[in-house]
């Protein structure tokens, strides 16, 4: 792996999707740049995974010095807590430009600037960096959504657009108030989450800047009650769009809490926790149940995300080894299942035109490849040991449990949810006598089952090796809880003498 | 010794493997053109047969080791490791799974024959093999997991080939649904399973989280804790196991065809629920409280489901119900902390349900698919095979000397007695005499008088050799296996329960004959007593009765099912529907819409601001000017 | 003594011509006041012996600016008809002078913070030409020089504005 | 004293704004403009006389400047009107509202 | 000679304007060449500006101007933008008039008169320097504004803007009045140390900043002084607009900040009045763009907005160590947007601006990616989304903010800043998500379009290379 890995992965696909703008190709030329250059990632990708050695440190670091005025640096690294989202952001996109073949160009050209700008996300580790690519990576999307969507997109798309935007310009006022506290404490300026996880956030207004932290992402993950942008956006974005919504931009929101919130808000995160969890295992159980009264397969796979969101921010929040790694491995189990879940449904679309629950029926017997595909991937996302599902909701709930019994009795409670509506949609769409539009449903072809096949063992894969990716993000695991447990004590041993002179100091 | 290790995880990998094999042959070619069903036969038998051959080997070699130290454990790989949680991919043989083993597969090996013939057929033929296959590997990992979390693997996997044979004939919705209903209830029992299973973890887990460090460190365990995961656990085996509250799925579960009742709803993994408690018998000893809970949960099933099993008219709901309450005693037997007792209840079990779900796959196979028992009769002449059978696995159900039913059910009543749950041993007595009836109310209407039907009952006849010689097969395991566990009162000295000793933790009570001689009494005169009363009101051919007041309630299963279905089937979906077109856009949403509606509205006032006369916009500035001069006069003087 | 009673005279003059202004319908009229106001200045300039502005008062305002606001006035020859009919004035006097009264509290309060020194006697060369005219250009030739900058401006604007456009643009 | 001058530079500078806001007649909001400099003006003159510096005096005349290159913009302005529309009613040119 | 030198783009531009007004006396030269001429000499100043360089040391012109000319780094920030903001204006207005065929020769004059105007502002040490420069700068804009002398609302828009622009000129003479009252001397250094040696009517002194202020809070359309934007935006020609939001405000705000940082006292004083006017100006300024229809007046009041901002920029300038480095980035950042899109307007607007509507610019993607694409990266720019200059500035505003701890006005820029996504957003999709119903064609020299791609790239450059800083 060279020098400047993580820089060439995150550019070389915004250079190539600004490229594919700007140059007179046609959408098959186009496709096949972006299914290029998406593999040249996947490629690197993988070699990084290899590679990457399993201990708690940082790896691949680069680091250039930027605004050196505000101590603003171009500095990136991979370590084992955006491994794995870094993986979802890497490896499940050739599978877009391979399933969906009729695109325009434009429509590539933002598929590879999202790449970019999301990899760029989760490999900056300083926070000013995260934050432009946090919100350059809004703006393709915005554009899929508002260009090749539905009939409802527009409301759809300026409803997600405002919110995720309020929400990420609440968290530029917090990240700038710590940058200045930092300045205030050690005297020189630094965005750099490494310096910033040594302050000492003490006043009336850190509440205020963790919640406005907090709620950038809890917008982005969606966490309940901020998730209503979801359903609808998720329903009007072309199936690609919302695969990368759900697949990996969702994760980036729970990695943000991760590798940002945590370490610079300890104190108040360790204050907070029972509530954000609450609101996790509430998101879980709202969604799920509102799954189940879905006419439309999209739609009801956009509220089973967004339950399977929630458990994932539980396994945050309970912040200990098991229940963090847990959702570490999670989201990229998470990816991989419901994003392939996705994209089946665009499949479905296309073949049968409707996306309405009960237009299908006996699929099971027209397309018996496509429905064991579907199946696999469907008990990968309700926990089924064996699948990759299952791992990661066994470590949540265990944590949980350490956490607090109710939390986890809650949050086991997604085992039952999470089957019901599924299997209901299973028996509506694959069983029972075959409706008129899918009579002829068509099998997935060759290509397309060659396509999926990687992801489905994977998903198999995972779940029956999963050290080979725990003993990767688990040290990182490890070492995160021993910083903010350790560093929690300190800090309450230091509140507890607090210098009113700081107290005051903060406004 | 480390080769014979090895094959323990081989053990499972053999079904799997030709689930796999049979499996991707039907997905690919179901489409294009059908495959001979030989194959699917041949690929689908094997996997079961080898799995038989290994556990006889490795039953072998335990036998050949000294009694204290009979395991052998295998680890393949580390599954994953997460700060102290530790846990392997690893796979136990010690006396308590090798003799689960052992009639899993043989039972399995015999009914993957049987299906050969029941199947023959049917368009998803290749797919049926490859789901059981599946399902016997799923069932042998649950087995041989050698710590609570390869056990779930196992655990969830025969729960999802239940609910896969449940909906074979996935074309009607009804099987469908009772598919959804079992996996459903499953995952109920699940979640108390895991956080039973998480508790343990944080208790006593964190050096080493298989069955042997467990029990060594059992004796860490807060009571609260320890009682907790032990009825967390138990919820689990409700759910597996169709004890109440988690019983309804069962019955529903006849959808599936015979085989698949047979081998899962009747022999294995229904009794999977038991086989856990008897694994954490280290733990309900620890708790007798949590134990008696447990008996008390086991017992009224079985009551329950006896009670049921009186009213029904469908052949195999008979049996599903019979099965339930066989459940409940066993958990009778586990709970009263007579392990033993109660996997070798399971033991025989596995035979005499098997045999009869089999046989009465004959006679539905027969009767063209008729499964009501009002609609048949006479039919002793025309299958004298299958008749004879079933009266063996009959006769063992319902406790006659000296078939295995009568030894292993005698066995747990007397535990009951001996270890002072009196309560339970009299109920358990009386069920005895339930099952007794209700069995043999079966067979005087299917086999004895005249035909219903006579257009049916001209038709039928013996199946082929490849259904009824696994009957036969059955019938004499189920005549004999009793003898394996033969009490000392019998002149035997209850092998099983000394092969099993090593991996439980249980006590033998020593207590006078007289007890012993009670209990066998009350037993006998219990099945007496039943079969007379069968006998007298259905041997000649009696019409079908006219069910009234309680019979009628019973006939209707206390209308369980209806008041599940409106307590917690009808509120979930309206609520989803609540919420998803009521509760979202005009409350949670609420706050977005407001906010930008009075947006727009605050432009529109400002907009109106703008008229557009010069004069206005002086003046708007001169009141700018005298607010800001009222602000400023505050601050001179 | 006497000084006082010219100062009162003019600044009741220049105050009334003021109200004139404000009040007169025709702007003529308004005018022809504000020439008084003007006037009344220039003779209050001239009591804070300030010689050179009172001359360039008389000539500058009194006679420059405000002739050729008459002129303009005349040359558009204003029908009382072309003057709009001002309904709501007097509410809107009332309502200025409610909005004033903060302002001119305040400008009030502030200059009343002054020393109320007595005016005293100042050199006789106070405020003559040759006196200011050194200040001009020594202290203040900048201004002095972009002030031709500004009428530069304001000539070119006339001529954009106002001025016979030769044909073709 | 000087007090007294301030203050009537005061009341007229409040007249001026008084026929700013009040009136409608393009010439006389001009014309009000222009008392308003006139105002000031007067304060500058007081003002030098009380700090006896000359600098008031230059100034006053700077305004004088200014004013002059003001009126002559506003009564091309006011000549542009005419063309329009030949009405000096402010209220009348209110095209651009909203 | 170095105070020559520093001198010396001044007057480049003098010398530009006087060369223009001769020209156009003489009615031969073509209105292109015009045009290429006042580019030429904006270019000129723009890179002798440069040249010079920004020494951190203040330059005062003692000797011959009696301290009544300051040069520092933040004026040659400021005249850097101006001369920038000039040129852009010229090479839109090239194409512009040839779309529509109003121009005349002295346009080019009076847009270089006003740029002498506001370099004389940003440099002013003395108020009334200050005062005729500003009035200098004002009268040549009214005539920007009027020129066309066909159309109505030009007539209408010069009007307003006149009548008001002299009635905040009669208080900024009133309070250099009563300044000169308090301190007997009207130039900042002077009044620094008068303030330092407390010699000085603090209530006076008080009045009259007061009243400058009002004056300086209408030109840069403060609320409550903002009315008249709309409208004259509204009727001045686009180019016009275009050269008015950006280097008016620019030169405007230079002078304020410099008045500000007379004193520490001085500023202290003024910070709570301040906070109130910036929070009311941002919000107001909101709402006043969420309701236009019309681009130009939704521009207008989205440069209230942006007032806001810089406002906060005052509030957390410090007197002592006073760079004036954010507000210059922030009017930099700020003048490249606002600029692009006018400049794009003055091309895409068509014959008689009749292309001024959201609709108007429906599908304007699907036929000019291009032009679309430019008029995005500046909206975005505006709306303050990452990576673009906007961004960068408005990062560095509440940066300073919260450092001056005014963390509540921070979060309130914030929101303001959610707010006006909004209007940003709706042209946004008027362009790229509905289908087009005309051909955009559009006739004209591309010098338009060569500037809007040219403050496109300068847009990331600023962004992304915070040099100023």
């Amino acid at each position: 792996m060279f020098e400047y890995a993580l820089s060439f992965m995150i550019f070389l696909p915004i250079l190539g999707g600004l490229a594919l703008l700007f140059a007179p190709v046609g959408r098959g030329a186009a496709r096949g740049i972006g299914m290029g250059i998406a593999l040249v990632v996947l490629a690197m990708g993988v070699e990084l995974f290899i590679g990457f050695a399993a201990t708690g440190e940082m790896q691949h670091v680069e680091h250039r010095p930027w605004s050196t005025a505000l101590g603003i640096s171009y500095s990136l690294g991979v370590d084992g807590i955006s491994l794995l989202v870094l993986m979802a952001g890497a490896v499940l996109f050739p599978l877009v430009y391979s399933v969906f073949t009729t695109r325009e160009k434009g429509f590539y050209a933002n598929l590879l600037l999202v790449q970019g700008a999301m990899i760029g996300a989760i490999c900056a580790t300083d926070l000013v960096l995260f934050y432009i690519f946090w919100e350059v990576m809004l703006l393709p999307v915005f554009f899929m959504i508002g260009i090749y969507g539905g009939e409802q997109r527009l409301p759809a798309t300026l409803k997600i657009t405002i919110y995720t935007i309020a929400g990420s310009l609440l968290m530029l006022a917090a990240l700038i108030y710590v940058g200045v506290t930092h300045h205030d404490q050690f005297g020189f300026w630094s965005f750099a989450i490494a310096d910033l996880s040594a302050l000492e956030l003490r006043g009336g207004f850190t509440a205020i800047a963790f919640f406005m932290f907090m709620v950038a992402f809890a917008i982005k993950i969606p966490l309940f009650p901020f998730h209503t942008w979801l359903p609808d956006a998720y329903t009007e974005a072309p199936t690609s769009t919302t695969f990368v919504l759900s697949a990996i931009m969702a994760k980036i929101g729970v990695y943000g809490v991760i590798r940002f919130v945590i370490p610079v808000f300890d104190l108040e995160f360790a204050r907070w926790a029972m509530l954000l969890s609450l609101a996790g295992v509430a998101g879980m159980i709202y969604c799920g149940l509102a799954a189940i009264a879905q006419q439309d397969i999209k739609r009801l796979l956009a509220f089973s995300s967004a339950s399977h969101m929630g458990i994932i921010a539980v396994g945050v929040f309970c912040m200990n080894v098991q229940a963090l790694t847990g959702s570490l491995f999670q989201i990229a189990a998470h990816a991989t299942s419901t994003g392939v879940l996705f994209l089946f449904v665009g499949l479905m679309e296309e073949r049968a035109q409707t996306r309405r629950i009960e237009d299908f029926g006996g699929i099971a017997y027209q397309a018996p490849i496509f429905a064991t595909f579907f199946a696999i991937a469907m008990l990968a996302s309700v926990g089924l040991p064996g699948t990759s599902g299952f791992i990661g909701e066994f470590l949540i709930i265990l944590g949980a449990v350490k956490f607090s019994m109710p939390i986890a009795i809650l949050t086991g409670t997604t085992l039952v949810i999470g089957v019901c509506y599924m299997l209901w949609m299973f028996q509506r769409v694959f069983f029972e006598q075959a409706g008129e539009r899918s009579a002829r449903f068509e099998d997935l072809k060759p290509t397309e089952a060659l396509a999926f096949l990687p992801v489905i063992l994977l998903i198999i894969g995972m779940g029956i090796f999963p050290q080979a990716f725990i003993s990767k993000i688990e040290p990182a695991a490890q070492q995160q809880v021993a910083q903010f447990q350790s560093s929690g004590q300190s800090k309450a041993a230091a509140t507890a003498q607090a210098t009113p002179s700081r107290l005051n100091h903060q406004n | 010794m480390e080769t014979t290790a090895a094959y323990i995880s081989l053990i499972p990998l053999f079904p799997l493997a030709g689930a796999l094999l049979t499996g991707l042959l039907h997905m690919f070619t179901c489409r294009s053109r059908k495959l001979p069903e030989s194959l699917y036969a041949t690929l689908g038998c094997i996997g079961p047969l080898l799995s038989l051959f290994f556990a006889l080997v490795v039953f072998v070699h335990l036998k050949g080791m000294p009694a204290e130290e009979r395991f052998l454990s295998h680890i393949p790989f580390t599954w994953f490791a997460v700060g102290d949680l530790q846990v392997d991919m690893g796979f136990l043989a010690d006396p308590l799974s090798s003799l689960m083993l052992l009639f899993v597969t043989f039972i399995g090996s015999l009914i993957h024959i049987y299906s050969i013939g029941y199947m023959a057929g049917d368009d998803n033929f290749g797919k049926f093999f490859s789901y059981l296959n599946l399902f016997l590997g799923a069932m042998l990992i649950l087995v041989l997991g050698n710590g609570p979390v390869v056990m779930f693997v196992g655990w969830e996997g025969v729960g999802l080939c239940s609910y896969l044979l449940i909906s074979f004939y996935s074309k009607d919705r009804d099987n469908v649904l009772a598919g959804n209903k079992a996996f459903i209830v499953n995952r109920i029992g699940d979640l108390g399973f895991v956080l039973g299973v998480s508790l343990l973890f944080w208790a006593i887990g964190a050096g080493g989280f298989d069955y042997l460090s467990l029990q060594a460190n059992a004796s860490g365990l807060a009571p609260a804790v320890g009682i907790a995961v032990c009825l967390l656990l138990f919820l689990g085996a409700c759910g597996k196991s169709a004890q109440i509250p988690l019983y309804v799925w069962l019955p529903d579960a006849m959808a599936g065809p015979t085989p698949v009742s047979a081998l899962i709803h009747a022999a294995t993994m229904v009794t999977a629920g038991v086989y856990m408690v008897a694994r954490f018998s280290f733990l309900y000893v620890q708790f007798p409280i949590a134990g008696s809970v447990v008996a008390w949960v086991g017992i009224l099933t079985a009551l329950l489901a006896a009670i049921f099993g009186l009213f029904q008219r469908d052949i195999k709901k008979i049996l599903a119900y019979s099965t339930v309450s066989q459940l409940g005693y066993m958990f009778a037997g586990v709970g009263v902390a007579a392990y033993s007792a109660g996997i070798f209840h399971v033991f025989t079990h596995a035979f005499f349900k098997a045999l009869l779900f089999l046989g009465a796959g004959a006679v539905i196979y027969a009767m063209h698919h008729q499964q009501d028992i009002w609609k048949m009769g006479g039919l002793k002449k025309k299958m004298p095979k299958t008749y004879w059978t079933m009266l063996v696995g009959a006769l063992a159900l319902a406790g006659c000397p000296p078939l295995s039913g009568f030894f292993s059910k005698d066995e747990i009543l007397f535990s009951a007695l001996a270890k002072g749950h009196t309560g339970i041993w009299i109920v358990g007595v009386v069920v005895a005499g339930l099952t007794a009836y209700y069995t043999f109310r079966m067979i005087f209407v299917v086999f004895h008088g005249q035909p219903r039907d006579q257009h049916a009952y001209d038709q039928a006849q013996d199946a082929p050799a490849v259904m009824t010689v696994p009957l036969i097969i059955l019938a004499v395991g189920a005549f004999f296996v009793g003898f394996l566990n033969l009490p000392g009162i019998f002149g035997g000295h209850l092998q099983v329960s000394h092969w099993l000793a090593p991996s439980l933790t249980e006590s033998h009570p020593h207590v006078g004959i007289g007890v012993e001689l009670l209990a066998i009494f009350a037993g006998v005169a219990a099945f007496a007593i039943g079969i007379y009363i069968a006998y007298r009101k259905f041997n000649e051919g009696a019409p079908e009765p006219e069910y009234q007041g309680f019979a009628r309630f019973g006939y209707h299963k206390f209308y369980v099912d209806e008041v599940y279905n409106a307590v917690f089937v009808q509120p979930y979906k309206a609520f989803g529907g609540v919420i998803s077109r009521i509760f979202e856009p005009k409350v949670v949403d609420l706050p977005v819409r407001l906010s930008a509606r009075l947006y727009r509205w605050g432009g529109n006032a400002f907009k109106a601001l703008q008229v557009g006369y010069v004069r206005v916009y002086a003046i708007y500035m001169v009141i700018g000017l005298s607010l800001m001069s009222l602000f400023l006069s505050q601050s001179i003087n | 003594m006497f000084a006082e009673w010219l100062f009162i005279a003019f600044a009741l003059l220049a105050v009334l011509g003021a109200i004139g202004l404000i009040l007169f319908r025709h702007p003529m009229n308004g005018a022809m006041s504000l020439v008084v106001t003007m006037i009344s200045l220039a003779g209050l300039y001239a009591l804070l012996s300030a010689r050179l502005i009172f001359v360039l008062q008389l000539i500058v305002y009194a006679g420059a600016i405000m002739s050729l606001i008459l002129f303009i006035i005349m040359f558009l020859n204003i029908q009382n008809s072309d003057l709009p009919e001002e309904k709501g004035r007097n509410l809107y006097l009332l309502g200025g002078i409610v909005l004033l009264i903060p302002v001119a509290s305040l400008l009030i309060k502030v200059v009343k913070t002054l020393p109320g020194s007595e005016a005293t006697i100042v050199g006789s060369g106070f405020g003559g030409v040759k006196e200011v005219g050194l200040v001009l250009f020594q202290d203040w030739l900048l201004p002095f020089e972009i002030v031709s900058l500004l009428l530069l401006v304001s000539l070119v604007g006339a001529v954009v504005l106002a001025g016979k456009r030769r044909s073709g643009k | 004293m000087i007090q007294d001058y301030l203050i009537l530079s005061i009341i007229l500078f409040c007249l001026g704004i008084l026929g700013v806001v009040s009136r409608r007649n393009v010439f006389t909001v001009f014309m009000s403009i222009e008392l308003m400099l006139n105002a000031a003006n007067l304060a500058f003159l007081a003002f030098s006389r009380l700090h006896e510096s000359m600098d008031g005096h230059v100034l006053a005349m700077m305004v004088m400047a200014v004013a002059a290159a003001e009126a002559a913009l506003a009564l091309a302005v006011v000549i542009l009107l005419h063309k329009h529309k030949s009405k000096l009613d402010t209220n009348v040119f209110s095209l651009l509202r909203g | 000679m170095h105070d020559f030198l520093t001198l010396l783009p001044l007057l480049i531009v003098v010398a530009g304007a006087i060369v223009l007004m001769l020209l156009s006396a003489f009615d031969k030269t073509p209105l292109e060449r015009a045009a290429f001429v006042s580019m030429g000499f904006f270019a000129a100043a723009f890179l002798l500006q440069l040249l010079t360089g920004c020494g951190p040391e203040t330059l005062v012109f003692e000797r011959i101007f009696n301290g009544m000319l300051v040069v520092n780094n933040f004026t040659m920030i400021a005249a850097l933008i101006i001369f920038a903001c000039g040129f852009f204006t010229a090479m839109s207005s090239h194409s512009y008039f040839q779309v529509n065929r109003v121009g005349i020769l002295e346009f080019y004059a009076l847009i270089m008169f006003a740029a002498c105007g506001m370099i004389l502002l940003t440099m002013a040490g003395e108020m009334i320097t200050a005062f005729i420069a500003l009035e200098i700068m004002s009268l040549a804009i009214y005539v920007l504004v009027g020129f066309d002398r066909n159309r109505l609302t030009a007539t209408e828009a010069i009007l307003k803007y006149m009548l008001l622009g002299a009635f905040a000129g009669g208080f900024f003479a009133m309070g250099t009045a009563l300044i000169y009252g308090a301190a007997g001397t009207t130039s900042f250094a002077a009044l620094s140390t008068a303030i330092a040696g407390g010699t000085i009517s603090s209530p006076l002194l008080l009045g009259g900043a007061f009243l400058i202020f009002v004056a300086l809070l209408f030109k840069i359309a403060a609320f409550p002084f903002h009315a008249w934007v709309m409208d004259v935006y509204e009727g001045a020609a686009v180019p016009v607009t275009g050269f008015m939001a950006t280097a008016l405000k620019a030169a405007v705000f230079t002078l304020f900040a410099n008045i500000l940082v007379i004193h520490g006292e001085l500023h202290q004083g003024w910070v709570e009045f301040l906070f109130y006017l910036a929070v009311f100006t941002m919000f107001g300024g909101n709402l006043i763009a969420i309701g236009q229809n019309n681009l130009k007046r939704m521009l207008a009041a989205s440069g209230i907005v942006h007032t806001g901002y810089l406002l906060i920029g005052l509030v957390a300038i410090s007197a002592e160590s006073f760079t004036g480095a954010v507000i210059g980035y922030y009017l930099a950042a700020y003048a490249a947007g606002t600029l692009g899109i006018f400049a794009a307007l003055s091309y895409l607007g068509g014959e008689g601006e009749k292309r001024t509507n959201f609709d108007d610019f429906r599908g304007l993607a699907r036929v000019r990616p291009y032009s679309a694409a430019a008029i995005t990266i500046f909206l975005l720019s505006m709306a303050g989304i990452p990576p673009t200059a906007g961004f960068m500035g408005k990062f560095y505003i509440i940066t300073s903010a919260i450092n001056a701890g005014q963390i509540a006005l921070a979060v309130l820029a914030v929101v303001s800043s959610i707010f006006s996504m909004w209007y940003y957003l709706r042209l946004i999709i008027a362009m790229y998500f509905h289908q087009a119903e005309e051909s955009f064609t559009t006739a004209g020299s591309p010098w338009a379009g060569a500037g809007t791609l040219a403050l496109a790239i300068s847009v990331f450059a600023i962004g992304l290379y915070p040099i100023i800083i």
